[in-house]
């Protein structure tokens, strides 16, 4: 990937976008017959899967928790999902992307009824764009609901980036690649409004007025985010009435 | 223990009907469900597909590289079929590196296209014995409601379809379509008796995991078996098997075809 | 390996054999002293030997099945068993060999005898030539009568090749690399009698037509093969028996 | 079990404390420990440093080699950094690959010296494209009670610090200092409801494994922040720790430079 | 449990046997069991040996490739010893990477063939400091009733003794014998108490794993030593063990001679 | 690292040092507080780090045994501990020194008073020269006393090298490497005296005669070692006593 010579120009971003303008983002609920819930989820270039089991008796014995159920998150990359062809398994930046994001979803999943049992959330990218994680996260939260498990709000996530000395919304690939910052963000929305963080990072050099900046720019991105999971998960229910 | 009562219930329905010579979803014993095939879905991919075998879904990703070819076939490329089984797509798979179900599930799907010579090999060769094409065809299963195998078989196909060569990105020539040659369709029936059902699904799959895959190229001929599952075949009922296959596999290729002529 | 120019020629093969002719057999029982069972066996220039151990108790407990024996097969190589030194260890074609190799012993051992328990059967090739995994299967047989397993009848073991066009019985190397075909069956013999298919694979490229001209082959050298099997069984019994 | 009420027992003090705005050690909420550090311990690598924060113990070592550039950085060498939590530091640490933990804490350091541009990579090229030099920051901690990661920074660019290029021994000049642009200082706080303890202890910890790392460079911005645990954060709060971070940077950096000038 | 009763039984009877200066199988304390050796047995390998020592069965196979030297060694072949114990051979091993003890074999077994300079490396080089000979020593335990190291040493230096250099295959230049200079022979005794028992059973081995190897070149030289097993060891017992090995190593270099020779 | 033309000179070695001279030793006792017993440990330019960890009940619990407690011993070498970078994790050598001073531990620790628990010794080696096994097992030994475990006696261990034909103590990196031969020795001392052998391996070319010499230059090393790990814990001991 050669660098542009400029990523902002006149106000917009090479794929058109204005500064705050999220990618495109398509949701489809229930996407898995096998799962206890599913999504299909893109955002950009990015196509990712989620799927969720459970709750169902944590095995082996020893990882069950009396008092409530465990957690576990598995981020994997499709060996198609890259230009480069990428070997299967885990690699380094998976396992860290799996742990934040499990952190994430215990924080915000009413684990305490479900003692010894365990939730399993697999997220598979099919295809990878920048953002691949944020996009997981939002496809997870729609499975989630899809599979009945009792959350605290709705987990959404969203990532900003410093580019050109400027922050943007969304940032996909260049952007990613040749900004000076990036932000990933996911935030526990409830009654239609944030009201804390539950993934939070950071690479990149930014001050912390720009942080600041970041969060609110984050949080206008994550309310659209929102209203998308929202009405994808009414749709659903909607046809099901429908059908049901 | 309720998984074990649930499998036992849809084993005896799953008999019983068979006893009044019926499917349960309704199909004949030799019908595949409705297949659906969706390709160019992975822009980064050099080819991509994804089928649809009633709920059963499975996505396809083909990304090749420059390698040197084997020193007996210095002029050929190469194919390299691996299957992931990600637990997304049961919880009866686990992660880790494969284990001899998807082993045994992308041999067989590489043996289909291998021996049906598919893939024009010699078309792939950039400079003899230095530089020739490695074809990875990455199989990623989704959703396992049974018969993973043939899903599989037929995305990688409708995926190498789908494929251009990336010779630009590579430096060495202008993009070009892999060339196919040939279109192998696997037919995979559960053996209930002396009775067999083609393309079983999972709830069928209750009754014992007793399979036998016949792999059939555009000419009718066999380029692959399988026989899987601790059971014993008869003579006779391997011999109607194959009658049937052949069947099911030319129902099957039509529908690729078909696909095909319409996005092409 | 260079390509020979014909493979067959005046209906003889390249090593001198008939079409329907087996390669020179080798049996010898009870070549171990600490398995149950064991077998030596050479097929043309594959030396196997096979070890069968069980009915033993089946360990880690989450294993056992309280209905039947878990039977368990591991075909491997040794580094030097074939023209450039194999790294230890299973590969992706050893696992596809134990996986069908089991499941055809586990059509044929009468499992149920032995709830909780488990069976194994390890073989281990010396030096492969083509058809290890039938000489494999042939010599556990007979190992597994050796350990006193009842089963159903003997397994036995032999594969069929096209080559310049015909079938030939019991391929070795070059047949197997520059043939068209190559079909391995394992059938049940029970009173001398040909039952039904245990194993079976294929590749390469035949009509229906030729897949039934091929069993026919295979059942003819099967019968060969088993009455070999048998042979060197009875020859040890008689030799305890003297020995006793 | 003796275990478990040990904890709890341990937490109920820390609360207990935290109610009269006291940690159990006596410090401050924004102080970190006493800070020791040790350079060139280790003679056969080319730059190495023990750094204990209280009874907090990590050595790290560097290591350098020549290889080949990333393609996109061509004149640019590489920095790989990995963790060990030896069994010997901890007794809930396993031999085997790096779990989940060790991996964030070398990837958390990495992108401290990464982002803040602490080594000038532009001088450690040999031949553009092709040979440049990959430094190997290995990080081995020794005794874990509590907060290893900021304890691993420091040790990571006090070692980097304490660096000569190897560059006669393998042939390609003269040794040379490896050049150090900038002081990255993680700082990481404990965060208990709406307060939060700066470097915690083990004994702080038992209260939950919720952390919020910050890492500072020597111009006060922010270069890599990492929220570890799975708690809710709220916005003011995170505010609150990127100012006491900033403060309590300058004065770890102040400690390290201290230290620098006297063995220089 | 059944197990442990016939090993607790098989103890004592070795054990009260010892009492009479006896042992089970009515050998003496410094005798090697019958020994046999085949070699030539695996037609593909460079060479191979199969021997049997009473009933403990191995099989040594030797590849050769051709690779780098090592950079301080320029102008001499490499030896590689690799010890797979396969569960064929014992229901105590199991599947998988090496464990401690076959990596111990064949360290052992390496150490012996190393350090007698069994064979003349100097004649292993093809170009110097670019292309070697590197010789893959494989054992293969088939059956273990005691001993295996010493069945594994002795079929080791046999094979080796049957190798041709396979020059000619690699086109560089006309096979020849690979040139042997020692014949090291390691002798294994298991300690009880202050006896000790050369050659020691799988049966006599119930009393407790604590073994002393002694590996002797032709001059009657010690070239390796190896305590095995939690034991504590005295020096005049080490004393008596190290005169006892070199008078058994010299009667099985007779017999491995005289076999050669029987084939040669 | 180049051969020198000659390793001894003047009856005196490279370093200086006399035929039967040990490299400065340095001991420093509890140097972790983690761990239950520890010591950090110096010899030439061997810096070792030994922790023990333990009695404690074995996990899991099929490797309890019921009448004693099981020993572990890791021995690891940091990636920056050697001349190359060394890749983490163990090679072959690692695991075959772990057996062998596991062994040697098994010996001494009174293990039957712990019956169903682990002892763990970790020792982590920062630095190598010659001889770091022998540095590891000294440390571990202060260790296991640190921690309290009960022992017949101390285990010391040092090294003897055969090098220009003559016997020398504790060889350093270059007699090491060219040298004709080396053993490494660990005793148990008790009451002042060595009792017997713990550890013995050797590889090169000796004489028997010459062995029975290597064994009393050793003993001389190790009573030397044994008086500095005496000291080194007496004066841990005496600064407790101050400090309690």
């Amino acid at each position: 990937m050669f660098k542009p010579e400029k990523l902002i120009f006149d106000g917009k971003r090479i794929d058109g976008r204005t500064l705050d303008q999220l990618r495109p983002i398509k949701i489809e609920v229930d996407f898995l017959k096998r799962a206890d819930g599913s999504c299909y989820l893109e955002m950009g270039k990015n196509r990712v899967v989620a799927a969720v089991y459970g709750p169902r008796e944590a095995y082996p014995r020893h990882i069950q928790d009396p008092t409530k159920a465990v957690i576990r998150y598995r981020y994997n990359m499709a060996p198609f999902s890259v230009e480069e062809r990428k070997r299967p398994g885990p690699d380094r930046r998976s396992v860290e992307i799996s742990k934040v994001s499990k952190e994430a979803f215990e924080a915000v999943i009413m684990k305490e009824l479900f003692p010894r049992s365990v939730i399993d959330i697999f997220v598979e990218v099919l295809q990878a764009d920048a953002g691949s994680r944020t996009a997981c996260i939002n496809a997870a939260s729609v499975a989630l609901v899809d599979a009945g498990i009792p959350m605290k709000g709705m987990l959404t996530s969203v990532a900003v980036a410093k580019v050109d000395g400027v922050l943007v919304l969304d940032p996909m690939k260049e952007e990613d690649n040749f900004g000076e910052a990036d932000i990933p963000f996911a935030f526990l929305i409830r009654g239609d409004r944030i009201e804390s963080i539950a993934l939070l990072q950071m690479d990149g050099r930014m001050t912390k007025e720009e942080i600041k900046e970041a969060i609110k720019l984050a949080k206008k991105g994550a309310m659209e985010i929102y209203q998308m999971q929202r009405e994808a998960i009414m749709k659903k229910f909607l046809e099901e009435g429908e059908n049901g | 223990m309720a998984e074990d009562i649930l499998s036992e219930i849809k084993k005896d329905y799953v008999l019983s009907k068979l006893r009044d010579e019926e499917r349960i979803d309704g199909r004949k014993f030799e019908d595949f469900r409705k297949l659906e095939i969706k390709t160019s879905i992975i822009e980064k991919a050099e080819g991509s597909a994804l089928v649809r075998l009633g709920n059963t879904q499975v996505v396809v990703g083909i990304k090749m590289q420059i390698g040197e070819p084997f020193p007996d076939t210095p002029e050929k490329g190469l194919i390299i079929v691996n299957a992931e089984l990600v637990p997304l797509a049961s919880p009866t798979f686990e992660p880790g590196p494969p284990d001899e179900n998807s082993v045994e599930l992308a041999r067989v799907v590489d043996r289909g296209i291998r021996e049906s010579e598919a893939v024009d090999l010699s078309k792939l060769c950039i400079e003899i014995g230095k530089k020739v094409w490695i074809i990875f065809v990455d199989i990623h299963a989704l959703d396992d409601d049974g018969n993973l195998l043939d899903a599989s078989a037929i995305a990688s196909i409708c995926a190498l379809l789908n494929t251009k060569v990336p010779a630009s990105r590579f430096g060495v020539g202008e993009d070009y379509e892999l060339p196919i040659m040939d279109l192998p369709v696997s037919v995979t029936s559960l053996i209930v008796g002396d009775k067999f059902l083609i393309d079983p699904t999972r709830d069928e799959m209750s009754v014992g995991e007793k399979t036998l895959t016949i792999t059939v190229d555009k000419n009718d001929n066999i380029v692959a078996i399988q026989k899987s599952g601790g059971y014993l075949l008869s003579e006779s009922l391997f011999e109607e098997v194959i009658d049937a296959s052949i069947r099911a596999a030319r129902k099957i290729r039509e529908e690729i075809i078909k696909y095909c002529s319409k996005i092409c």
